[in-house]
């Protein structure tokens, strides 16, 4: 656990009141698998002062938030009503078929996580489908494995 | 203040500003349906049964609606009506609302409203998902299958008791409640107040010990203060033959507004401890029953034979009874070797002149002077977290673990207590909470700080005792008198005792105090006796009797009265 | 000062970035470079103009507007018209419609022939990452004016004689709110931008923000002025990273030139904007809940009253405005209230920025003044319907938004306009979808969408929206009575008179406005299994 | 005046409610009286209603089976008002405990793991129902006209339901009338 640098983050708040919404982003990036482990919690909580439980209420509210480990990439395909209109539901599918995965699940092995994504405001490029960072545009199903394969470690 | 003057169900109503509608209703007698509101927690808003419909056609939930100028509303209206048959249909499917395999069928709130709107069937099929239940906990039941995420469980942990163990986890459909992340509530941060299960509307939240024996309405109720501590929290207890089924904190009381700690909910539900039901007297190596009377006879001959008769009492025995007891050895023995079974600093029984709870609320930093009230003074501990949240700091002086630890702006070691004096400079209003056993050093130390002393007495009625002179053991004796109530009596008590050749003791318990006993003469508890208690602000309330006696046995005001006849 | 032959402005908006720009820009540096023509072109970011192809490249002078696909025509086009002074004609910028729009430079006027850019004027022209251009076009300016020759009440009565309202969405007047705040007498008071645009279909924000992030900024400084408040929260989406970038980057190089910070200008007005993020709640984006998230709780909205006018973030008044409705504060100031009040009609003044995609041959952001109609909108800007086919519906405002029939095709858009046909314009997201559409699958994706935004507090909308799907699915299965029908009317009426904020509310009305104007199609499903889209089939 | 013929039938339940149809006591003699006629019910061990159909059904009982499915669908074809009488035909009741475990872990547990079971065997005969997916209230298969709740309802609840029925009124079940346990 990058338990240092947490604690550094934590420092940086407690001086500039950055907000904590914002905190828990910048914990969740460093963490390894993109995620808020219940540890890393209890310490925002201890340092904080915050209620462990309104730490967790508020956490456990917002989609880009996890509190499970997730894999090493995270694949979010958008799910908002334009981007249903096109492929979604084949795209689901296709990556179901491809890596054994569905919605909220993460790869046996770690790589991949699949996750609904809330309207990324690209609708005009539909279906959209964001790997990590990188956003896909119009992406189809013939594509889904070369975009996929991009990531697959050697 | 302007009057408003608004219209319910078309009747001209006058009321003063700053009220919802659901408060003005319920003011003129106006039932309008609620679940998620609690009289005793802010509104939010949340199930929308309470809807009336204005005169412009909406539907606007009474419980955060404010009562303005010229507001007119229907409660019962027939789309009111309708919106609330569908709100219950959706509340009964959401989980497993099946009345007859739950616990709290007879006193739930849904249930009620069910009968109430004429539901007969569920409109919508039930979820057939299994929620887990939570069956960890020593003394509290989490039912999620039955809850109806209205809230109130956690509003009353966090408002009202300060403690912030449970919270929502998740959202929409997929919300939770949770204690602290998801845990199962023993391993949680709950301190077993019980308060989410007195306000639960449903079976969802429920006190072990008491489930599953009867519905609240065939049990008698009675209001009293609790004996477990010096804070006197208002209690109402709930019995049924005889037997104590559950306590709820009373919301009337002005001390405790309906919050109790672990001690006064569940610890004497709990009760293990073997009785004293009849006289038993000590001769030569054997132990034998008598009579009352004979024990009556027996104690008071002794006493009167004594060169130096003693008498210890209880801290936890009524006012009433310390009267009787001062009586007694002042008049009937003409003796003034009494004592109490605790003993304090006088110095600092007398800083603490007009210290009251409500302080805690109010004050802007709060000091735990080599005192950790959670264990022992629970509610103490409550007003300290809200008051901590509320945005006090909190100064704890301790040289070991303290529990409030978390909540601490600053904790000094007790060699660096006069660290304290300049900390508290520039608060406004201080609260010390402290032991009132310290030494007289440490109140030198306080003494500089300009503060509201509150010392935790240990209990119930340890300051009337104390107001009425008695404190700390009597020095030496040879018959001794102690009305112990449930004390079992401590090494330094039993050591007190040595030079004693018959001591007489009163109790409820089998303890080792009754084991050194010569006469052992049983006594009513504080469940079974009214009087009054003075608490640790001096306050002094009125304890009502909630159980019976077992037969033969007597108060101890009662037994020392008739020690007193026997006297003469 | 260098003087340039040629300025290309290059498209690096997030849309145009996934359409490669940042490759196109390596590219076109390179080749330049090769051609010697380093002292003589300049390459500009800027945001994008609202068209939905390619990177899109603006030659100036000219304004001929280049859409590249593939970077491998870049060589061609350095060699050809940059250096040749020959434009080339098979890059320029078409509308791919059945009837071909013939373009003749400059190709800006062609895009902007209907439009009229007052929210959108610099997206697209100025580099949002340098706060030079904005001064250049008249940034800050607006500020300026403000705090040296108007007082408070001042600049609210310019706002409140513009009529400007409020474009989230409930179209408020936005001088009246600031009124509010300005007479709420608690402090501190704070200024907060709503950029949460979580609305599907609605990506108006974010071209500003990624556009012309500095407008934001300074018209939430005149807002703090008016009101008197001396900080602002921007709170914007946690997924849009470049919003945040750009936001970020503006906020430093405001405070770097004392735009932002105490004194400013001189003054002694003292402002600070922080930008706060989301984190994936739609519902934040409803005031209240919004405030809630930037207090670093659950984003679950309170109830109203109070409002935030006098009891907003941690409980102080508050004015809480949309990136689009701020954008439009300099210009009202620059060109008075009058100048503004002569754009839109009674009722609905200025302009509103619409994102127009779906089954829509031309898709993109586009700026109209009130008053267009949705044919006007939809066949002349978006060039029709995709395929020719015939249009079966549009989604007006997002997913909360209303049904738009085909018969009400001719009714303009203005909030007085389009209340009376019972529908709201939302967010300005117009969403068109062709004959071939199934009303109760796109339902079903709203419904599902509502459900995974649904704070989950109050009853109607937590379990309203799961039993509703259930409902639905059976209509599709076939597995209900045709009189479930009414009782899923009854719910989502129900569901609209008592949920506790416009989610559950909006929900509720698309569960209405299907079956009020497709009700034939829930019942051929119910009888016959027959889907237009042949998705929901029984098969 | 003509007969009013009533039929019931018992499903998924434990035959309490038609034991509180019996604790009308002597008022069952009164609607006799008064033109009721029991056709098929568990007390007349008649199985099936008569053919030309009944004017009142009551069904007790959840469908936990096949054969319960078949049955409710037969009776609401053979009458004209269906009451669901008792919380199992209601709301589906205790009976869907079972909904929280998938059928083979249900069957199991019942035939093969009871402490008391020696050598058991999960029967197959086609005879027997074949158990649903999930235990249903009977609305969630056929229209229900009334609906009598409790475990079981009062007998005073049945009682009120066919008397109003039979003057011809819409029985409203209030009060101590309507229970759900």
């Amino acid at each position: 656990m990058k338990n240092e640098e947490v604690g550094q983050l934590i420092k940086e708040y407690k001086e500039t009141g950055e907000p904590l919404l914002t905190l828990l982003h910048k914990i969740q990036n460093l963490i390894p698998h993109n995620h808020l482990p219940a540890e890393v919690l209890k310490k925002v909580s201890r340092e904080l002062k915050i209620p462990v439980s309104s730490l967790y209420s508020t956490a456990s509210f917002y989609s880009m938030f996890s509190l499970k480990p997730r894999g090493k990439h995270i694949i979010r395909v958008c799910s908002s009503p334009p981007c249903k209109l096109e492929e979604y539901d084949s795209l689901i599918e296709a990556i179901g078929e491809k890596l054994n995965l569905s919605i909220g699940e993460t790869t046996c092995d770690g790589q991949f996580t699949l996750e609904e994504q809330s309207c990324l405001g690209l609708c005009s490029l539909a279906s959209v489908m964001m790997v990590d960072n990188d956003i896909y545009k119009n992406v189809t199903v013939t594509q889904l494995p070369e975009i996929l394969d991009t990531y697959v470690e050697e | 203040m302007e009057k408003l003057f608004l219209k319910i169900n078309g009747n001209e109503i006058e009321v003063e500003p700053g009220l919802t509608v659901l408060q003005v209703a319920k003011s003129f007698g106006i039932d309008i349906p609620t679940l998620c509101h609690h009289d005793q927690l802010s509104p939010i808003g949340a199930c929308r049964l309470c809807v009336v419909e204005t005169k412009q056609g909406t539907l606007q939930p009474a419980c955060t609606l404010p009562a303005t100028q010229g507001l007119e509303v229907e409660t019962e209206s027939p789309r009111v009506v309708e919106a609330r048959k569908f709100i219950l249909n959706l509340l009964f499917a959401e989980r497993n609302h099946y009345c007859m395999f739950c616990e709290a069928s007879g006193d739930c709130e849904l249930q009620n409203m069910g009968y109430r709107y004429g539901i007969d069937h569920f409109a919508f099929s039930p979820y057939q998902t299994k929620f887990p239940t939570d069956f960890s906990h020593k003394y509290i039941l989490l039912e999620h299958n039955r809850c109806i995420l209205c809230r109130r469980c956690i509003r009353a942990c966090s408002d009202l008791a300060g403690h912030y163990v449970l919270g929502m986890v998740n959202r929409g459909a997929h919300t939770m409640l949770s204690p602290d992340m998801e845990s199962p509530l023993k391993a949680s941060s709950c301190v077993s107040c019980g308060a989410c299960a007195q306000v639960c509307p449903t079976g969802s939240l429920a006190d072990k010990i008491g489930a599953f024996r009867g519905k609240a309405d065939e049990m008698t109720k009675t209001k009293s203060v609790c004996a477990n501590c010096s804070v006197g929290c208002g209690i109402l207890a709930f019995t049924k033959a005889n037997h104590l089924i559950k306590i709820w904190g009373e919301w009337e009381s002005p001390v405790n507004h309906g919050i109790l700690c672990e001690l006064g909910r569940f610890s004497p539900l709990n009760e293990k401890r073997k009785r004293v039901l009849q006289p038993i007297i000590r001769q030569e190596g054997r132990r034998e029953v008598i009579s009352y009377q004979d024990a009556i006879k027996k104690a008071t001959q002794k006493l009167k034979e004594a060169k130096n008769p003693g008498g210890i009492i209880s801290p936890k025995t009524t006012n009433e009874a310390l009267e009787a007891f001062n009586i007694l050895f002042s008049t009937s023995l003409q003796s003034k070797n009494t004592g109490l079974m605790e003993s304090y600093n006088e110095k600092a029984v007398k800083l603490s002149a007009d210290g009251c709870l409500e302080d805690i609320l109010i004050a802007n930093a709060v000091v735990l002077y080599k005192v950790d009230p959670s264990t022992s003074h629970g509610v103490v501990a409550s007003w300290v977290k809200k008051a901590v949240t509320k945005g006090a700091y909190l100064y704890i002086v301790t040289d070991e673990e303290n529990s409030l630890s978390f909540y601490a702006t600053e904790t000094f070691k007790t060699s660096e207590a006069d660290k304290l004096v300049n900390t508290l400079e520039n608060s406004k209003k201080v609260v010390v909470i402290l032991n009132p056993q310290v030494e007289s050093a440490d109140l030198e130390i306080l003494k500089k700080v300009k503060a509201v002393f509150l010392p935790l007495y240990k209990s119930a009625n340890s300051l009337g005792a104390i107001k009425k002179g008695l404190n700390g053991f009597f020095e030496k004796s040879d018959v001794a008198l102690i009305v112990a109530s449930d004390f079992s009596g401590d090494g330094n008590l039993l050591a007190s005792l040595q030079d004693v050749s018959y001591l007489i003791v009163i109790s409820n318990f089998v303890s080792p105090l009754t084991e050194r006993a010569n006469l052992i003469i049983p006594s009513a508890t504080w469940l079974e006796t009214s009087g009054t208690f003075t608490n640790l602000e001096g306050k002094t309330q009125d304890v009502s009797s909630i159980m019976e006696a077992p037969e033969g046995v007597k108060t101890d005001k009662a037994i020392i009265e008739d020690f007193m006849k026997a006297l003469g | 000062m260098k003087i340039y032959r040629l300025h290309v402005l290059l498209s690096t908006d997030s849309r145009s970035i996934l359409r490669g720009a940042l490759e196109v820009e390596t590219k076109l540096k390179e080749e330049i470079i090769k051609k010697g023509l380093e002292n003589e072109v300049q390459i500009l970011r800027t945001g994008g103009w609202g068209i939905e192809e390619g990177v899109q490249l603006t030659v100036y002078p000219g304004g001929l507007i280049y859409v590249i696909n593939n970077v491998e025509d870049i060589p061609y086009l350095v060699e050809e018209h940059f250096l040749k002074g020959r434009p080339v004609k098979k890059l320029m910028y078409e509308i791919d419609a059945p009837a071909k729009v013939e373009m003749t430079a400059p190709i800006e006027e062609e895009i902007m022939k209907k439009q009229t850019r007052i929210i959108l004027r610099n997206v697209g022209l100025i580099n949002p990452e340098d706060i030079k251009e904005y001064i250049a076009h008249d940034g800050y300016q607006a500020l300026a004016q403000v705090l040296s020759t108007m007082t408070p009440e001042q600049v609210i009565s310019e706002i409140k004689a513009s009529e400007l309202s409020g474009r989230g969405g409930a179209g408020f007047p936005t001088g009246f709110k600031w009124e509010l705040t300005a007479k709420a007498p608690a402090k501190p008071k704070y200024i907060i931008c709503n950029a949460d645009e979580g609305e599907p279909g609605t990506f108006k924000d974010r071209v500003i923000m990624e556009g012309d992030p500095h407008s934001i900024i300074e018209s939430m400084a005149i807002a703090a002025y008016a009101v008197g408040a001396n900080k602002g929260f921007i709170y914007v989406r946690g997924e849009y990273d470049l919003s945040i970038d750009r936001l970020n980057i503006a906020i430093k190089q405001s405070k770097e030139i004392g735009l932002l910070g105490n004194n400013i200008l001189g003054t002694n007005f003292d402002f600070d904007v922080e930008v706060r993020i989301g984190a994936g709640s739609y519902v934040c984006g409803e005031e209240t809940a919004l405030m809630e998230s930037l207090e670093g709780k659950r984003g679950e909205p309170r109830s109203k009253p109070p409002y935030p006018s006098t009891e907003g973030l941690w409980a102080k008044p508050t004015v809480i405005n949309n990136v689009e409705t701020l954008a439009n504060i300099p210009l009202i100031i620059l060109k008075g209230a009058e100048w503004y009040k002569g754009l839109g009609v009674e009722g609905s003044r200025g302009t509103k920025v619409f994102t127009l995609f779906g089954d829509v041959n031309a898709k993109g952001v586009i700026e109209v003044p009130f008053g267009f109609t949705l044919k006007e909108l939809i066949y002349e800007i978006g060039y029709g319907i995709k395929g020719g086919k015939n249009l079966k519906l549009v989604q007006l405002g997002g997913s909360s938004g209303s049904f738009i029939t085909p018969e009400h095709l001719d009714v303009p858009i203005d909030w007085n306009s389009v209340r009376k046909i019972g529908a709201g314009q939302g967010s300005g997201a117009i969403l068109v979808l062709d004959e071939t559409r199934c009303v109760i699958d796109f339902l079903k994706n709203l419904l599902a969408f509502f459900n995974h935004e649904s704070c989950g507090k109050c009853v109607p909308c937590r379990v309203g929206l799961p039993k509703a799907l259930d409902l639905l699915n059976r209509v599709t299965s076939g597995n209900v009575e045709i009189d479930e029908l009414g009782f899923m009317e009854e719910l989502a009426n129900v569901m609209k008179n008592t949920s506790f904020c416009g989610l559950g509310q909006a929900a509720a009305n698309q569960i209405l406005e299907s079956l009020k104007y497709f009700k034939s199609e829930f019942i051929n499903h119910i009888e016959t299994g027959y889907c237009p889209a042949n998705k929901c089939g029984r098969l | 005046m003509a007969k009013v013929k009533i039929a019931s039938t018992w499903l998924e339940a434990c035959s309490g409610c038609h034991m509180s149809l019996l604790d009308m006591d002597e008022r069952i003699v009164e609607l006799i009286q008064a033109g009721v006629e029991f056709t098929s019910t568990p007390i007349t061990d008649l199985k099936h209603p008569p053919e030309e159909g009944v004017d009142i059904g009551i069904i007790e009982g959840a469908i936990g089976t096949d054969l319960h499915e078949e049955e409710a669908k037969h009776l609401r074809k053979k009458c004209k008002i269906l009451i669901a009488i008792g919380d199992c035909a209601v709301f589906g009741g205790i009976v869907t405990m079972r909904n929280y475990f998938s059928r083979e872990e249900v069957l199991t547990r019942g035939y093969l793991e009871t402490e008391s079971t020696k050598d058991g065997k999960i029967p197959t005969s086609d005879e027997l129902g074949k158990l649903l997916p999930k235990v249903k209230a009977v609305k969630d298969i056929v229209k229900v006209d009334f609906y009598i709740p409790g475990c079981p309802p009062p007998a005073d609840s049945i009682y009120t339901a066919l008397k109003e029925l039979l003057g011809g009124r819409v029985p409203v079940l209030k009060g101590d009338l309507l229970k759900y346990d």
